[in-house]
């Protein structure tokens, strides 16, 4: 008995001391380049171009901005309906596996590989040559898996009762959907939309390759821009100024940190409405 | 572009419009995107993107006409040049070799460099330095920087139509000239080559080469020996921003602001 | 009159019944776009891949110890054995840590303290790859310099900062698979007298193996597939590293490296890298499809 | 069963199978329903029940695996051909076992079903409101409310509102699968209350576990056993004398 | 309930009171459970006959929340102060309403209970395994087929395997939360069969939803009714002539 609760302590030691390290990398992280950052970072970084002598990263700010923008308005509408054509519509069977294993491997395929294909053919065979456009279709098939299994999820918590009450009331499939279903879904595709945003942020490889490093503001999505990450890549590799890089380095935790809040706002009004049922 | 003349703007430039495209060589880059930041101040209305991509993709840019500019910081080879491709240059660059600060090692004769680069001395102390495994810090293949270095000390050799590299096989690669300046600044025993016009000096030394010091008046009188053209290309018959951007370049303003940093032509 | 009203009652179920149809072929259309998207990639990736194999012959690239590429020598068997030993190592490293992390929080945290954890967690996982790399270069390479020399930039750091990476990919899985365990299992052991200690091991974990091993093989796919944050920290040498403190290249940053200049052969030597690539990643996502589903079979 | 004949049918199978896949629910169902009496449907649990008042409204059309043979008749029209889907559910109202109001406003669930069907005048609209929910004995408890969330309300009274919603598309038939089994004594006995009054206008079918409940409010009673049905009959009867031994030994609570 | 005091007590609590959270679900239970018989717990829905069950082995302390006051004893000493854990849940065993298997071969669902309690020889192991299926009336259906996952099994054959499991870490006390709510009517009677036969050597507590159920197996009777007891007389004396008029309306089916 006593062998056995000392055994016992040591294993819940060392679950504890992996906890701990797990949090102590994280800290040890965001600590050390925020601490670094934070001091760089004032209005006259946030908001002044990247020019001459001066190296404020506004231009990066909304390139990052309309990349994001743009590779939501195209994959958005796209993830939600193919969604919304898995759950509902299709029955088990070939082109359900088919459309499934196809985002399975979509989410798998590394970046570089949509770097490569990108910078391929929307950059040199469509000839959008390095530009938002180009880095936002890249982008846009990226996060489409995350779009469509994050949608999907919601829609199928979605309770089957919503869908028999409606069906039942003589209301056709597609009214059923429209007014029932995706009003219940809208927190769920919210997630979505904020999970895929954090992974356009963080991007890198992909967009390096296909939207280019310039750091002028973008006038039109056929201009060349450069995102925050590819912005810290390239301070990084110039090593010319790590105060520019470790303040960018903070912009992005700052934002990864408040999309996941978002998000959590978002999840904890899901279970809520879920709950209040 | 199109040159739309517009009356208020004269004074200064001539109110030209348009984009200029311009990719190519890591080492030509800043260069360039501080003559574009000048040539903006007169013509605020062209807008000039700079990618620093490598030489080899910036020819081949401008061999496939996906750009207006094509940079590159060495001399085009056979197989890359083009008739309807024209070449400036604008400016020329050493290629330093640098070290870390704390390295007793003041001078290397090109031999040196050559025995070091190909793996032949591998330790500091064989050279009268410290007794240490020496770093090789060297540039990505399609480098510009590394072609002309690679060119100038010979490390390479010719087998058929193919010129090999004889740069050692475990030297640590790093992606442009920042990459390497960092490396070689974090490392006590490495060693490295970049663009002159970029070193940094209070985080790296650079050495002597055959006992001449690496600077711009050296280069001109042509005793530095390790030196390379900076090169802009462009179709024969450019648009006009981009003969104005280029026409500034090559100006005595433009060639004033290539100074301060490297060595302008004429 | 009233047939009046039943024609337009009919016109208005065969306008219902139109409209029915153009909606599903709409949503038809997307849900194919990833399906298109998927075929569009891989034949890309192929068509450009595959003709080098015949030209340079598939030994010569797979298993040939010499890059360089422009000197026509493509072998990229350096770059796949460092991105298995990055990959491995990062992953045997995490799938403890990971594990241990996901038992933490899933039964042994306080329930505040667990409310802490998470979301540290998550953060983790948003956090751009770049950033890791940064970090890396900036902390981690310096300190391997400092006590095991041999410049820093090595396996070693590109392992550590994959660590960092697969970890929350595998903590979340493994924590949900942990939860998704009935509770009647653990009630059933507890019940028999069993401490919560050995419930979780001989019960809970074995009951959620499947899941778990998914997300160890998902935290694979992400390891192998990471560029940027290796590119900064590895050392990019094209070489069979025979130590972790060798520097080495992977196959991730091979493409990144010379995508953008390559031409020809070369060009088709680094689509060649991506197809090998994709054959990895095709392989693990089969894994993981194949795990996922038996984890399904199992609750 | 006597005098059967001489009502109104209101619906009625012809050799009826159901199949999930390869699991038949329903063997060789037949049956008369007659209109505007209350069916209670009893039986112990897998026995069918479910199923067999689902194919009344076609919410089997669902379920992709599932494959019915046989004929079902309403108002002596083939449920399966002489019907378009929507039009049968609008005649054929289901309540289910768990009341299921959608999230949103009193008002607008019981407006749902109207203004799919095309109502959209708004006076016409709260009067359809205000008549369901009194006929489903609501109206005076949330007429004070009707803009409040319905998943506010109890479990009784969200039953009820559902009960409304159905009436508001002024259906001709009512299936209620299990309608009180998650409410409490109270609850239930105003969704029973209310049943009894609705059989003066509407043909009920109602599926329940509670044996004294069948007995309280329905005028036949059919007993289902392993997916056919062991005996069909007055309600009276079959819980004084039925004809069926497994029908006593169930009634009696020897098994379910 | 005039000659219990003869018999031997084995549980009994002293003004039980359980809250979760806010919401009290035991109010001032006091019960005296006697050795080597059947007690049934019966009530409708959410009256805190689980909640009671459980703290009778304290698998309520897994509720972070939960509350209790008021004392229990087993075999006169205090649940709560005189045992370990360990040693009580071995003490006084639980089978749950849905048959709850572990993931594992037959053998080793019945073999983890004496592991975990360090017995390794194989030897004992066997003749554990094989005399806690025979026990549980499960030996002559599985033994051929000990190495297989035990998820294969019906579910009648599940809850008889989780019986085993429970009988061998040789319990005094077994604890029933609706043993067979989940299973058809022969699994029901299988176990009904053996629950009796288990009362020769075992004191069991049953909580069940079927009043005939708790009429056929069970020697005395508890009604609960929101998280008080009614009413806790012999089975054959509640039945017939209840002392409490809620008693006599629930048995009789007029609520729950
Ligand atoms: N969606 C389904 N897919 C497959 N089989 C099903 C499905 N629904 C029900 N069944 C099966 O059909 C049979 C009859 O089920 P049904 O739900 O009609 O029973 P019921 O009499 O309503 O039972 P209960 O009283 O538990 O509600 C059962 O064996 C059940 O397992
Ligand atoms: N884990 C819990 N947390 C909070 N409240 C609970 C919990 N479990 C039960 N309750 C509440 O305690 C009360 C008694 O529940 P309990 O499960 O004991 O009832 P029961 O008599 O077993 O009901 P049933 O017959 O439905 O199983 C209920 O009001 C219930 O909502
Ligand atoms: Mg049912
Ligand atoms: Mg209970």
């Amino acid at each position: 008995m006593k062998k056995l609760r000392t055994k016992d302590a040591a294993i819940t030691v060392v679950i504890w001391l992996c906890a701990l390290l797990t949090v102590s990398g994280l800290l040890w992280l965001v600590i050390y380049i925020v601490a670094n950052g934070l001091s760089h970072i004032n209005l006259e970084f946030l908001l002044s171009e990247y020019k001459g002598d001066k190296h404020g990263i506004l231009p990066m700010i909304l390139s990052t901005c309309y990349i994001v923008l743009l590779s939501l308005a195209i994959s958005a509408p796209i993830g939600i309906g193919a969604a919304i054509y898995l759950v509902e519509f299709t029955k088990p069977g070939r082109l359900l596996q088919i459309i499934r294993f196809a985002t399975e491997t979509l989410a798998g395929i590394p970046s570089i590989i949509y770097g490569l294909f990108g910078f391929i053919f929307f950059v040199n065979v469509l000839k959008f040559n390095f530009s938002l456009l180009s880095g936002a279709l890249t982008l846009s098939i990226m996060v489409l898996p995350v779009i469509i299994r994050t949608t999907e999820e919601t829609l199928k918590a979605v309770p089957l009762s919503y869908r028999e009450g409606s069906l039942a009331l003589g209301a056709t499939k597609i009214q059923t959907i429209w007014k029932i279903i995706l009003p219940s879904a809208i927190p769920g595709i919210l997630t979505a939309v904020i999970l895929s945003v954090g992974r356009i942020v963080g991007e890198t490889a992909a967009v390096y390759l296909t939207a280019g490093m310039v750091t002028r503001f973008a006038t039109s999505v056929m201009d060349s821009g450069r995102t925050l990450a590819v912005h810290l890549y390239m301070l990084a590799k110039e090593g010319l100024s790590f105060e520019q890089a470790f303040a960018t380095a903070t912009v992005l935790i700052v934002t990864v940190a408040l999309i996941n809040l978002l998000m959590t706002k978002t999840v904890g009004k899901i279970k809520k409405t879920m709950n209040s049922r | 572009g199109n040159a739309a003349s517009d009356g208020q703007n004269a004074a200064e430039g001539t109110g030209l419009e348009g984009k200029i495209s311009v990719i190519g060589s890591t080492s030509v880059q800043p260069l360039a995107q501080m003559l574009a930041d000048e040539f903006n101040i007169k013509e605020p209305k062209v807008r000039i993107d700079i990618q620093g991509v490598g030489s080899t993709a910036g020819i081949k840019a401008i061999n496939d006409s996906s750009c207006d500019i094509g940079m590159s910081s060495r001399e085009l080879k056979e197989q890359e040049k083009n008739s309807k491709v024209q070449e400036h240059v604008i400016a020329l660059d050493g290629i330093a070799i640098i070290v870390h600060p704390n390295n007793d090692v003041q001078n290397l004769s090109e031999e040196d460099i050559f025995k070091i680069f190909s793996g032949q001395i591998t330790n500091w102390q064989e050279l009268g330095g410290n007794d240490g495994e020496i770093i090789v810090v060297s540039r990505e293949a399609g480098s510009g920087t590394r072609g002309a270095f690679e060119e100038l000390l010979n490390l390479q050799k010719k087998e058929g139509d193919k010129t090999i590299s004889l740069l050692i096989a475990n030297a640590l690669i790093a992606e442009g000239n920042g990459a390497v300046l960092a490396n070689v600044a974090g490392k006590e025993n490495a060693i490295g080559y970049m663009s002159l016009g970029m070193v940094d000096q209070t985080k790296v030394k650079k050495v002597a080469v055959n006992g001449v010091e690496a600077t711009e008046q050296n280069i001109k009188d042509k005793k530095y020996s390790i030196a390379r053209p900076l090169l802009m290309l462009t179709q024969a018959e450019p648009n006009q921003a981009t003969k104005a951007y280029l026409d500034f370049i090559l100006s005595a303003e433009g060639q004033k602001i290539v100074a301060e940093d490297y060595i302008p032509v004429n | 009159m009233l047939n009046k009203h039943c024609k337009s009652r009919i016109k208005k179920l065969r306008l219902n019944r139109f409209w029915e149809y153009i909606a599903e072929r709409t949503l038809l259309l997307c849900a194919s776009a990833a399906i298109v998207s998927v075929l569009i990639i891989s034949v890309y990736i192929f068509y450009s891949g595959l003709p080098i194999f015949g030209k340079a012959g598939f030994r010569e690239i797979v298993f040939g110890t010499e890059w360089k590429p422009l000197e026509g020598q493509f072998g990229i068997l350096p770059m796949i054995i460092a991105s298995i030993i990055t990959t491995l190592g990062a992953v045997a490293l995490a799938a403890f840590i990971g594990l241990m992390t996901a038992v933490f929080l899933a039964e042994i945290a306080p329930a505040g303290l667990a409310k802490i954890v998470r979301p540290a967690v998550e953060l983790l996982a948003g956090i751009p790859s770049v950033v890791y790399g940064f970090f890396s270069l900036i902390v981690l390479v310096p300190l391997i310099d400092k006590y095991l020399g041999g410049g820093g930039n090595s396996l070693l750091a590109a392992v550590i900062i994959l660590i960092m990476m697969v970890l929350p990919t595998i903590i979340n899985i493994a924590e949900s698979s942990l939860r998704a365990v009935p509770s009647e299992y653990k009630e059933g052991s507890l019940a028999l007298g069993a401490s919560q200690i050995q419930t979780i091991f001989k019960v809970q974990i074995p009951a959620a193996k499947s899941g778990i091993i998914a997300g160890i093989v998902l935290g694979m796919g992400r390891a192998i597939g990471e560029t940027m944050a290796v590119i900064l920290v590895i050392g990019n040498t094209p070489q069979i590293p025979t130590s972790l403190l060798d520097r080495a290249r992977t196959l991730t940053s091979n493409i990144a490296l010379e995508m953008s200049y390559a031409e020809g052969l070369h060009q088709e030597a680094l689509f060649a890298t991506g197809v090998v690539l994709f054959i990895f990643i095709m392989l693990l996502n089969i894994a993981v499809t194949f795990l996922f589903r038996k984890a399904g079979e199992g609750s | 069963m006597e005098n059967k004949q001489l009502k109104e049918i209101k619906i009625c199978t012809k050799g009826l199978n159901f199949f999930y896949g390869d699991n038949q629910a329903l063997k060789g169902i037949n049956i008369e329903i007659l209109a505007k009496k209350v069916t209670a449907l009893i039986g112990p649990s897998g026995c069918g029940k479910s199923t067999f008042l689902k194919t009344l409204n076609r919410m089997n059309d669902l379920i992709p695996e599932a494959r019915l043979e046989g004929e079902i008749y309403l108002d002596n029209l083939n449920l399966y051909n002489d019907y378009d889907i929507v039009e049968l559910r609008k005649k054929v109202g289901m309540v289910f076992q768990k009341p299921n109001p959608f999230p949103m406003s009193i008002y607008d669930n019981i407006a749902y079903g109207p203004r799919i069907h095309g109502i959209k005048n708004k006076a016409v609209l709260d009067q359809i409101v205000e008549s369901s929910l009194q006929k489903a004995a609501l109206w005076e408890e949330v007429k004070d409310r009707l803009k409040q969330n319905a998943l506010g309300l109890s479990g009784g009274q969200q039953q009820r509102l559902c009960i409304a919603r159905v009436l508001a598309v002024e259906p001709e038939v009512v299936l209620m699968d299990e309608p009180t089994s998650a409410l409490d004594p109270l609850a239930t006995l105003k969704i029973e209350d209310l049943i009894q009054e609705l059989a003066d206008n509407y043909t009920i079918v109602i599926v329940t576990h509670n044996m004294q409940q069948a007995g309280r409010i329905s005028d036949y009673t059919a007993f289902f056993l392993h997916g056919e049905i062991v005996e069909y009959e007055t309600t009276s009867k079959i819980f004084s004398v039925p004809n069926d031994k497994r029908t006593e030994d169930y009634i009696t609570g020897r098994f379910g």
